[in-house]
């Protein structure tokens, strides 16, 4: 019997956390993204550890001071964003319009970077002799094109996501009380920071 | 992304969705309900495909020395003057455990039953992402697709085994397979998308749209294993990702990721897939073990012996899951030392599997059995996982799977888990949901008959494996008739072939009630099961939006024969002790 | 290699044609064949031909044969009574056989007419070396009631990796780029390996047993030949073809040319504008893997 | 039909911990089998549905909990701790014999070459000599064999010997056994390699240490 009053015990009504649907779903869709990197980035350890010598010095082969910059143009691009989450928060409508534009130009502006870095590495690179620094150009090149490519897959999607979000700005989508997108899209954006200053890291600077 | 963003919640799109042209409704339908019924034709699709695979398999390995009756019909590169080639035996090795285990078990436990029972028993609307769930069924459609095409293109479909171990599945010069090696990683790259997209879903959905009063452990166990499952699935198909992709590059532009010709290690192929590779064996066992609670509850009249210690055991396994890969890889040349760590780990896992087996047998005991087709599956579940957990302490004990690993012994483990496990439990929960779906019952007697077909023959297929095992019979051989340690098999081996076709066409008895009853099948009325979980206590099938106005629920997910209950033998969720409605039948569902 | 009308058919349509454009001649010798020459030599017009004769001699003593350990196969050891042997460097009194010869630099080539034949008789490849026009059907048949896995390493051509496990299989492949050598092996019996040379035209042959080559249905003009031993490599000549006329040619290889480099396919070659990047595909030398 | 499901003859030494191993798992596993699906059958019989009957209320028992955690937990430990001491015999750096006769084995598709030091017992030294497909053993003493794949993953297994190693390429992997009798015996490729798997084996005979002197002999002088 006490048991059966345990069971039929009423309790207060639950309704989950106290934060709205689509934050929740950005949450766990980006521990899956860990999860993803967190393979790359695995396995170019394991490689790496298991063939160190066919790994070039820092600046060897990448142009370190080049990547810095860009580096720098990604961080302000999440300080941009954080700025207009504030914006959107404050109904500030040209706020939100101007860094939303400035984040997505700042986030092109990187995936240019990248685009001419590759194009350099992939023309006039040396590495161990051969002429050309390509995926193929033994694990360092595997690694590299993997790892950042997929990095800059991530930011280009990104980039195509505030583009939007900055035409809808222009539309006067976002506000006082329709801000969710701005955030969510500002988790995908500053995550997609914090990948690249590891990476950056252990790819570059290691 | 964009998507997430552009996502309204559940409700508004509920609203917009009334009445729209038969494509929205029915083809690119956000209806979770829907969705899953398309889930459920696509994968039952896929399994027949990934069986007939295996009836062909099965010929030659029981008549080596036979042409295939009807061969003709396939094209000279996979059967020669009448003779399957070795090549497109391998191909048939790989596809049947690819297929399988990515399009037709996986996406059936999660696909359809995920999408179609959280919503219903948490007492939500919708899934907190419809849209986004349309596209994770769109997204397995090309997969699929792509995976059927590899048989077709120069060089056949892949062929190193659905664990595609590097270097083989990376040198098509080594293997003979070029562009179905890609199209299958390609597939297997979508795919993933795909469940990833799915479990954002599913997760998103438990956690925050709850009905009042579905406190965590309120859930009903199918819950707790679709949720848990889901995340396994998220965290792990993301780095099977990472390795696919890998894999291709090294075969497409000139990489060496798991090539050692230039550094590469073979064997970091082998870790990353198997730590995909463990939980993914957990996301195919947990909505089984969920389903069987559901069904063995009911079925049992009787609350789930020690529901904690269930939803315990299934975070313990979970958590475990990660932790255990390494046991396939015993005799792979990793570090012995390894070896021995991974051992405990394993151990330790059989521990929740046992306890979940022993209070399914608790929740039997001293119950009312009502032994109808669901429950036979469900029981039928727990007699064979009961099986496959115990013949998989033999590979865990490592010395002992030093002569046991890569023979039929695994062969026989894997399909107790897998068929005697998940399949059995898939096959109870088409028949216990398959009113709620579709509004009509199945066939009882068909399905009785189904169910003793399929166990007789189940167990005379995969049973006598594990004597191959001992006898030291390795997997994946085209021809087994050269070895000498190998004579005096191939009658075993022809009575396992006998016994597979009678499984695989005991198979059709089963589509055919399946069918049949979409037309024919009697009208189900709301609960026939006189079950206490919500997706009972509306119609059937649910209309769209699933409920009148959400429930609220007071208790937990098994209220059976609860003493203070008189007039009938349950109680649902949304109902209070005292309040309960005269009719055995249960409340009359909520006017439409 | 059985005769089949419709290919004599085409043969005799596709020679028609080239002569009426003034071209050489169809068909040319195959491996293993005679069909398709006497139907194409029916058609050639004798003004515009003539024949390339030549014999590929051999100085110094041949390294002495290696015997090969077919015991696990008996039904392959059982054909050869007194011990199967290596035939890398068959030699017959100062002769050396196997030698694949081609003419280099030929435009306007007529198309190939019949096909070649690769059979597996015994846990060997027959013949050992081979020529095939581009795009001629290669048919690879195993006389073995055993399993044999055929796997070409082209680097020009899109390789292929089958099996037959039983006798009387047959398989027809084409090459699409002119390529020599393509090396082919079994992987299931070490010791087998051929050569496939894929030429653009139809002027090639391979020096036989007593070693001599003949090359017929030439155009009249001068030509470079080349000719190649997977053991004692390259070497070109010129030769002069008159319209009816024989030229003779003749290769001088020795024993001291032993582990020359042996060309086989050129590596692959990605080129970005002035930039070229060597994609280095094949290091093989013949013999490699043996 | 003569079905004979059993483990094949042992002849090493660490086939006989091997298969101790395997029978006492399959004792305790068949305990198990025999009591759940018994008590699954019976219960199905003995509380089969019935009119007016009312099953027993009740959530479970955290006692009976615990036993049946306890039990299976306990006993796992235990073949746990056995299982560990086994494979260390087996495969740590620390069991390898330091006497042993040293072969390499080069698997390759699909074909197996073995290598043997001459007549200094030491490989690598110039008078080493390779056989193809073909493994010869002295009974009664402990050999090491050197693993290694030139192509794919290949796996060395003996049923005979209980000896199965993947042969990996760019790893050599040591594995050591002793074989306790004569016989001629084959070696398994057990890791699917390709359209020829099926096919790769090659021969094993275990002379006594005399005949495999001779032959060894014969062989090196051979070469």
């Amino acid at each position: 019997m006490a048991h059966a009053q345990a069971a039929i015990m009423d309790r207060p009504p639950e309704r989950g956390l106290d934060v709205y649907t689509q934050k929740v779903g950005m949450w766990v869709f980006l521990c899956s993204e860990v999860m993803f990197f967190a393979g790359l980035i695995g396995s170019y350890i394991v490689l790496r550890f298991g063939a160190s010598d066919t790994w070039a010095a820092p600046g060897e082969v990448l142009n370190v001071p080049v990547t810095a910059v860009n580096t720098f143009i990604l961080i302000c691009s999440s300080v941009t964003m954080v700025k207009a989450f504030a914006a959107a928060e404050a109904d500030d409508q040209k706020g939100i319009k101007r860094y939303l534009l400035l984040t997505t130009l700042l986030g092109a502006m990187f995936l240019g970077v990248q685009a001419f870095e590759y194009t350099e590495l992939v023309l006039h690179g040396e590495w161990q002799g051969s002429h050309g620094f390509t995926p193929a150009a033994g694990l360092y090149g595997a690694t590299f094109f993997t790892m950042t490519g997929f990095h800059g897959f991530h930011v280009f999607l990104g980039v195509v996501c505030l583009a939007w979000a900055t035409i809808q700005a222009y539309r006067g989508r976002w506000g006082k009380d329709h801000h969710h997108g701005i955030e969510v899209l500002g988790l995908y954006w500053h995550f997609v920071d914090l990948v690249w200053i590891i990476l950056f890291t252990i790819v570059y600077l290691i | 992304m964009a998507t997430i963003v552009a996502e309204a919640t559940g409700q508004a799109i509920l609203h917009e969705e009334h009445g729209q042209s038969f494509l929205r409704k029915y083809i690119f339908s956000t209806d979770h309900k829907v969705i899953a019924i398309q889930f459920l034709f696509t994968t039952l699709f896929f399994l027949m495909i990934g069986g007939l695979l295996a009836m062909l398999m099965r010929y030659q390995i029981a008549w080596p020395d036979r042409t295939l009756p009807g061969g003709g019909i396939l094209p000279e590169t996979m059967v020669s003057s009448g003779y399957i080639l070795p090549e497109f035996y391998n191909s048939l090795v790989t596809m049947h455990g690819s297929i399988m285990v990515f399009f037709a078990i996986m996406p059936m436990l999660v696909g359809v039953y995920a999408n179609y029972l959280i919503p219903l028993q948490i007492g939500a609307r919708d899934m907190a992402f419809p849209r986004l769930n349309m596209i994770s069924f769109w997204l397995m459609v090309p997969a699929g697709l792509m995976t059927l095409a590899s048989f077709f293109v120069i060089g056949g479909a892949a062929a190193a085994g659905w664990t595609l171990y590097a270097p083989l599945s990376g040198r098509p010069d080594l293997s003979g397979v070029h562009l179905g090696q890609q199209l299958w990683l390609m597939s297997l790259v979508v795919l993933g998308l795909s469940s990833i997209l799915g479990s954002v879903n599913y997760i998103t959905t438990v956690i925050n749209m709850r009905a009042p009063g579905m406190t965590w452990f309120r859930m009903p166990l199918t819950v707790w294993a679709l949720f848990i499952t889901a995340i396994l699935a998220l965290l792990a198909m993301p780095v099977l990702s990472a390795a696919g992709i890998m894999l291709l590059f090294d075969q497409t532009i000139g990489t060496s990721f798991f090539l050692p010709e230039a550094g590469g290690q073979p064997l970091l192929w082998q870790h990353l897939f198997w730590f995909f590779g463990h939980p993914e064996v957990y996301i195919l066992i947990l909505p089984a073990m969920g389903f069987t609670s559901e069904i063995i509850a009911a079925g049992s009249r009787k609350p789930i012996f020690g529901y904690k210690a269930m939803v315990w055991a299934i975070v313990a396994i979970a958590f475990l899951g990660f932790i255990v890969w390494g046991h396939h890889m015993f005799q792979s040349g990793m570090n012995p030392t390894l070896g021995l760590s991974f051992t405990i780990s394993t151990l330790l896992i059989a521990v929740p599997s046992a306890i979940k087996t022993f209070n399914w047998m608790g929740t039997m005991w001293r119950g009312n059995l009502q032994l109808h087709t669901p429950m036979l599956f469900a029981i039928g579940f727990v007699a064979m996982f009961a099986i496959g957990g115990l013949s998989g302490i033999f590979m865990a004990s490592t010395p002992v799977d030093i002569y046991i690993h890569d023979t039929y012994f695994i062969v026989a483990h894997i399909h107790y888990v897998l068929f005697g496990g998940s399949l059995f439990a898939l096959f109870g929960a088409i028949y216990y949901w398959y009113p709620k779906m579709f509004g009509r019952m199945m066939n009882e007697t068909l399905g009785k008959v189904h169910f003793w077909l399929t166990l007789v023959f189940f167990n005379l297929v995969f049973f006598p494996m594990h004597g191959l095992g001992m006898v030291g019979m390795m997997r994946r051989i085209y021809d087994a008739t050269g070895y000498q340690h190998l004579q005096g098999i191939e009658d075993t081996n022809q009575l396992i072939t006998w016994a597979a076709f009678g499984l695989y066409a005991s198979g059709f008895l089963f589509a055919f009630n399946f069918f049949w009853s979409l037309w024919k099948g009697r009208k189900a009325e709301a609960n026939p099961w006189s079950a206490t979980t919500l997706e009972w206590q509306t119609p059937s099938p649910p209309k769209h939006g699933n409920w009148k106005e959400i429930p609220v629920v007071y208790h937990g997910p098994h209220e059976f024969s609860h003493p203070d209950v008189t007039d009938k033998d349950w109680l649902a969720q949304n109902e209070r002790p005292d309040v309960t409605s005269p009719a055995h039948t249960g409340p009359a569902p909520q006017p439409e | 290699m059985r005769t089949d009308p419709w290919k004599s058919v085409t043969a005799v349509l596709a020679a028609f044609l080239i002569a009426a454009c003034g071209g050489g001649d169809a068909g040319g010798e195959a491996e293993g064949e005679g069909e398709g020459e006497d139907t194409a030599a029916a058609q050639v017009d004798p003004a515009t031909v003539g024949t390339i004769s030549g014999v590929v001699n051999f100085a110094g003593t041949p390294p002495a044969p290696t015997a090969i350990d077919m015991s696990e196969e008996a039904a392959c050891a059982s054909a050869y009574p007194d011990g199967a042997m290596s035939q890398e460097v068959l030699v017959q009194n100062g002769r050396l056989g196997s030698v694949f010869v081609r003419l280099t630099g030929v435009s306007g080539a007529p198309a190939a007419a019949g096909n070649v034949t690769l059979d597996q008789e015994n846990c060997r490849y027959d013949p050992h070396v081979l020529g095939v026009q581009t795009n001629q059907p290669l048919v690879i048949t195993n006389s073995d009631d055993l399993l044999h896995n055929i796997n070409t390493t082209p680097t020009e051509n899109r390789g292929f990796n089958i099996s037959q496990p039983r006798a009387g299989m047959e398989s027809t492949q084409r090459f699409q780029f002119p390529e020599v050598m393509i090396p082919v092996r079994c992987d299931v019996h070490g010791w087998m390996h051929a050569y496939i040379g894929v030429v653009e035209h139809p002027y090639f042959a391979t020096s036989g047993a007593d070693g001599t080559f003949t090359i017929a249905n030439v155009p009249a003009g001068d030509y470079t030949i080349e000719a190649w031993h997977e053991e004692y490599g390259t070497m070109t000549a010129n030769v002069s073809v008159t319209a009816q006329g024989t030229a003779e040619v003749a290769f001088d290889y020795s024993a001291d040319m032993a582990g020359a480099h042996v060309p086989l396919g050129e590596p692959l070659v990605i080129r970005h504008g002035e930039h070229g990047i060597e994609v280095e595909r094949s290091t093989r030398t013949a013999g490699a893997g043996r | 039909m003569p079905v004979d499901w059993s483990l094949p003859p042992n002849l090493s030494t660490q086939g006989v911990p091997i298969d101790t191993l395997f029978w006492i798992i399959l004792i305790l596993t068949g305990i198990a089998f025999v009591l759940v699906e018994a008590g699954i059958v019976w219960f199905m019989i003995k509380y089969r549905g019935r009119e007016g009957r009312r099953a027993h209320y009740t959530h479970g028992s955290t006692r009976v909990e615990i036993i049946w955690t306890a039990i299976p937990a306990l006993v796992l430990a235990a073949l746990g701790v056995y299982s560990g001491t086994v494979w260390a015999n087996i495969k740590s750096d620390r069991s390898f014999p330091d006497d042993a006769l040293t072969l390499r084995v080069v698997a390759k598709q699909f074909e197996w070459n073995i290598t043997y030091p001459g007549a200094d017992g030491e490989l690598d030294t110039g008078d080493d000599f390779t056989v193809r497909n073909q493994l010869h053993l002295p009974a009664n003493e402990p050999v090491v064999v050197r693993l290694e794949a030139e192509d794919v993953i290949h796996s060395f297994f003996v049923p005979e010997l209980r000896v199965k190693q993947d042969a990996v390429p760019g790893m050599t992997i040591p594995v050591w056994f002793e074989a306790t009798g004569t016989g001629d015996f084959e070696i398994a490729c057990a890791e699917l390699c390709g359209l020829g798997h099926y096919r790769m084996r090659a021969s094993v005979t275990i002379h006594d240490p005399a005949d495999f002197q001779s032959w060894h002999a014969s062989q090196a002088s051979g070469s």
